[in-house]
């Protein structure tokens, strides 16, 4: 353990914008893309759904 | 249909029918190891890893800048592999992990180029120089635009697949040639200005710190792009018997 | 011999037909009917193997086409909605240009004598630019009365002409067939050509 | 081989035909290079030392601009599907076709870039390193560009899309072009350079043409 | 009024309906300022000098790249026409057509161009100059592209004959907005330069919609 | 009250036709027939205002129309070989744009109503670019259904339609004439339109 405090820890020894900022759009991007990953599956799927559905009363 | 059942056994995955429940079985594995390895890997990143004599605490951003920039370079390759693959034996699948595959590789990239930047300016006093290997990471981040572009540009997706694999594959040949142009560039003009860490002489902590960090990357990798080709196998599967009967369009479970 | 067995062609989500077979033989000639966007150019396509089917084969005296390549092509003229006529060349330029492409060099008496044949006497050495749609349309149809080609497919060749240039084509693809050539149509007209056979799509 | 002969000299035909095809490539290239001074300033030295890259990049940008034009109105007007459909290769037509491209953009460049070379007061032994240069370097951009304009012939906003592609790929032709000369005026000798250019064209004859064809084949599907 | 609403929005929509056409141009934009020190060499004092004119002629590049396409497909396919049968008078749908085309080509430019002066070097004040330039100086461009791309409508060989035409044309709005960043690095303030190019554009605005819409009636005859 | 007098034309040195005169009231329609290259269509692009005759005058309701401008144009429908159809659009957004244009507003309901009437359903979002050669000349003629004009002017509206459309359109044009307006067309395939006048160039 190298921090005294959890404000030092923050401010990475003066250098917190460029730490935070690698880290910080690391985060925001690798977070960002599996969601966009996943709703592109649950937005194909539900359009399959409602295909589905629409054969279904057009045929019962 | 095609030809597929008289061709050898492994190569049963490669149809995207059985593909897709694999890939569902597997992904929640890939995410495990991604979270654990990223686990120890930050735990070593801001805890375990000492500060640096002379860059202090900035240079705590190799951890993922170094992650990033193999990562950008490598799927690049495997890209390739899957579009060449794709060329040759016309199998659907690998045109699809082609395309599943760009999106993450293009991130990386970026990835690689903005913890560079923001590297940069601490160390060396500018958000960025025309050095080699930067150089080179920008051209590397076009060539995936380039390919995303040609991609959504396309329509039929068939067709789609074969232009990106030429693509990809041009670059294949380019990469190399690029890359050793612009150090050749570079270093007849000036000396190393830059010079960055040897690896040799880097505490074993923090290799050990990168290492981890790197397959960190490259679970997660796995890991979305298995989730990205299942969306793309279910886009261009949709007027299949076999998607209009799995669980999830049936309105079972999702 | 043309023949195609369980040919089907599927654009976007949608089937526009399946398991369609046909022959053609020397001295036949068939006429391919349907709707607006029933899917006959995208036939015809397949059949000169500019497209691939979704579905089925396409033999050449026997020979899938994919084999054959250089030897159908020898064997085929393809005439589809785009002209491949160049606007800033003149019609003479046209086709001893497409000529040479197939291969072959053309006379200039009987580059002249085809472009007369279809009534573009004067014309010869005005930019296609200028020429009116139906003018343009026998600029491409010349090609018709130069290359030798045992199979024609013309996609509505009719499209554009006045009725006696209908007139003169129908003639010209009735003494191609009568020769022992083969011919596949489309047109929306009535075909003012006896004898085809008819396909349905 | 008298086919790949007689769509040369159809393309040499249509480009006379638009007169201004081959003299306005040729004059973007000249304006170009016209524009940086206006932009940078008049300092002679300052002037010399960047003159090969600007050169050079002109050079690339003017080849680029005449790309979209390689295929596209062959393919608008159904030409390509007659190519296709040809008895000869497919092959040897692009071939022709990527020659009488090099013929009318990339020769008059070579024969060109002296006098603009003078322009930026470069010595005579810089200009011949120039022009050797651009002998080899631009047939190279003309091969790869075809690569470019195959793969987004028919595809929306094309014309923009293979820029894209095509600019990357460019980097390795502009480094040894522009090095070239920079090593000359530096007194190293240029023929690494020019060697390596050479390697390079070697490379792309073999490949390009086959790498065309294949996207060519694609986009008329 | 509606109507201009109406054309802008429809250009707007065929633009995001092409996907890559407005991100294209921005690429564009991206890889000729990337081209440059490839061609010049890696010294930062000596891009940072060029910066201000690598940075213009790349906009004035990448702008003039689209403009064969502000008419050309609205001409081929007969909206052209159409315009000038509809009851709304032409030059108020030209209008609209002029800022559709700064929107997709223009703005993004704008927005993007202090990141690519931060691979130069610049400092903040430089790259707020830059800004306000480009602000002023790309819908500058746009309006007089557009009597370009008017005048060479249906011609042969317009693409290149329209950069022909243009580019002198641009040479008061690169020199005047690459002069104003330059003046600033310079510590002599850049104020004169930006008021000259905005008395330029307050010109522009008022003739070239008018010129452009009789050159584009002379093109239709 | 739509007329011409004295109308010539030239194209290149070729005079195409002069002295023409013509006379088009509400109620009635005007057959413009010729060889391929006659001049139709230049004439057509003369009487729209499109181009300007070599000699003569055309009136709108006694007026000049060159002074009249944008009142013609409100009164005139002009749909020539071209398009003005966007393939990258959907046939709706086509139509609702080409509405804009003239300063109206559509409702979806008529849009997608005169595409249905024109055989395009189904068709309403898919790119015009995938469209077959006759829907594409559909989506160009469901403008006739949507657009309030008096005076329609059409080059060879039945091109690439088939035999059904032609029926319909032809329909539409009648129901047009009947109820006062006015139409100038031509075509090569005999019309199915009675009681039109005539015009041979
Ligand atoms: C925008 C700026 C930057 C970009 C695009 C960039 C890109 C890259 C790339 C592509 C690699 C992988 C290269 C390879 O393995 O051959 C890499 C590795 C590395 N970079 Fe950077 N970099 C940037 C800035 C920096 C800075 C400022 C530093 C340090 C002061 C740095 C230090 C390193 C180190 C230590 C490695 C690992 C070297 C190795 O494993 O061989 N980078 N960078
Ligand atoms: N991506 C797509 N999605 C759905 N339908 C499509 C797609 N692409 C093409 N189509 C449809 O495929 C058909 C193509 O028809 P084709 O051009 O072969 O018709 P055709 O019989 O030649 O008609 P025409 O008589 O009008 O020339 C059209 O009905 C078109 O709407
Ligand atoms: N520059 C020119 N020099 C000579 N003749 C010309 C020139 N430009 C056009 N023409 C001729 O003018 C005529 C234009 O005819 P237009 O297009 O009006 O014919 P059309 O009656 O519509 O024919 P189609 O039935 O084929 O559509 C053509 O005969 C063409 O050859
Ligand atoms: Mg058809
Ligand atoms: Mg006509």
């Amino acid at each position: 353990m190298n921090w005294e405090s959890p404000a030092a820890f923050f401010a990475m020894g003066g250098y917190a914008l460029y730490v935070w900022g690698s880290f910080g759009a690391c985060a925001i991007l690798l977070i960002m893309e599996p969601m966009l990953a996943v709703k592109r599956r649950t937005s194909i799927l539900r359009s399959l759904r409602r295909e589905r559905l629409a054969e279904t009363l057009e045929n019962p | 249909m095609n030809n597929s059942h008289k061709i050898i056994h492994w190569f049963k995955y490669a149809s995207p029918q059985s593909f897709y429940p694999l890939a569902g079985k597997l992904i929640p594995w890939f995410w495990a190891l991604a979270a654990v390895f990223a686990g120890i890997g930050l735990w070593i990143t801001f805890f375990a890893a000492p500060t640096d004599a002379q860059q202090g605490e900035g240079y705590r951003i190799i951890f993922i800048h170094v992650p990033a920039a193999w990562m950008s370079m490598f799927i690049y390759m495997v890209m390739a592999a899957w579009a060449g693959l794709g060329l040759a034996l016309n199998t659907r699948l690998s045109g699809m992990m082609a395309q599943a595959l760009a999106p993450t590789g293009a991130i990386m990239a970026f990835l690689s180029l903005w913890t560079g930047a923001l590297w940069g300016k601490p160390m060396w006093g500018a958000w960025w120089v025309w050095d080699a290997r930067l150089t080179s990471a920008l051209i590397l981040f076009f060539l995936y635009i380039g390919f995303i572009a040609l991609q959504a540009a396309i329509d039929d997706p068939r067709r789609a697949d074969k232009a990106g694999a030429i693509l990809a594959l041009v670059g294949v040949v380019n990469v190399p040639i690029i890359y050793f142009s612009v150090k050749w560039w570079n270093t007849l003009h000036q000396g190393a200005s830059v010079s960055l860490m040897k690896a040799p002489t880097m505490a074993a902590t923090m290799l050990w710190g990168m290492l981890i960090m790197s397959l960190a990357f490259w679970m997660y990798s796995i890991a979305v792009a298995l989730t990205r080709v299942r969306a793309i196998i279910l886009e261009r599967e949709a007027h299949t018997e076999w998607v209009k009967e799995l669980a999830e369009v049936k309105g079972v479970t999702p | 011999m043309l023949t195609a067995t369980g040919l089907s062609c599927i654009r976007g989500e949608r089937r526009l037909f399946a398991g369609l077979d046909l022959a053609v033989g020397p001295g036949e000639w068939l006429h391919v009917q349907g709707e607006n966007g029933a899917g006959k150019t995208s036939l015809l396509r397949i059949l000169a193997s500019l497209s691939p089917p979704a579905e089925g084969e396409i033999r050449w005296c026997g020979e899938p086409v994919k084999a054959l390549a250089e030897d159908y092509h020898r064997a085929l003229l393809f005439l589809g909605h785009h002209g491949a006529v160049k606007e800033d060349l003149t019609p003479f330029e046209n086709l001893t240009l497409a000529a040479q492409l197939d291969g072959t060099v053309l006379q200039e008496e009987s580059a002249l004598q085809a472009l007369a044949r279809f009534g573009l006497r004067g014309r010869e050495d005005l930019a296609v630019r200028f020429l009116s749609a139906g003018q343009k349309r026998r600029v491409l149809l010349a090609r018709l009365a130069v290359r030798k080609a045992t199979l024609w497919i013309l996609d509505e060749p009719f499209t554009a002409l006045d009725v006696k240039a209908v007139d003169m084509l129908s003639g010209l693809i009735a003494e191609h067939v009568a020769s022992g050539g083969m011919a596949i149509l489309t047109s929306h007209q009535s075909m003012p050509l006896p004898n085809g056979k008819v396909l349905k799509i | 081989m008298s086919a790949i002969i007689a769509i040369i000299r159809r393309d040499l035909l249509l480009a006379m035909r638009r007169k201004s095809e081959v003299l306005t490539a040729l004059f973007f290239f000249i304006i170009v290079v016209s524009l940086f001074p206006l932009g940078i300033g008049p300092e002679t030295a300052l002037l010399r030392k960047i003159a090969p890259g600007i050169l050079w990049v002109a050079a690339l940008l003017a080849t680029m601009l005449g790309l979209s034009r390689l295929f596209a109105p062959d393919h608008a007007d159904g030409t390509l599907e007659q190519m296709v459909l040809s008895p000869t290769p497919l092959g040897l037509l692009i071939t022709g076709k990527i020659v009488a491209h090099w013929l009318t953009t990339g020769l008059p460049l070579v024969l060109l870039a002296p006098v603009l070379g003078i322009q930026f007061d470069l010595d005579t032994g810089a200009l011949g390193i120039l022009v050797i240069a651009l002998l080899l370097g631009t047939p190279l951009l003309s091969l790869i560009g075809a690569i470019g304009a195959a793969l987004t012939l028919g595809v929306r906003g094309g014309g923009v899309l293979l820029s894209l592609l095509v600019l990357p790929l460019y980097v390795p032709t502009l480094i040894f072009g522009a090095g070239a000369m920079e090593a000359h005026i530096a007194g190293l000798g240029a023929g690494g350079h020019l060697s390596l250019l050479a390697a390079l064209l070697a490379l792309a004859v073999f490949f390009a043409p086959w790498a065309t064809t294949a996207a060519l084949r694609i986009a008329l599907e």
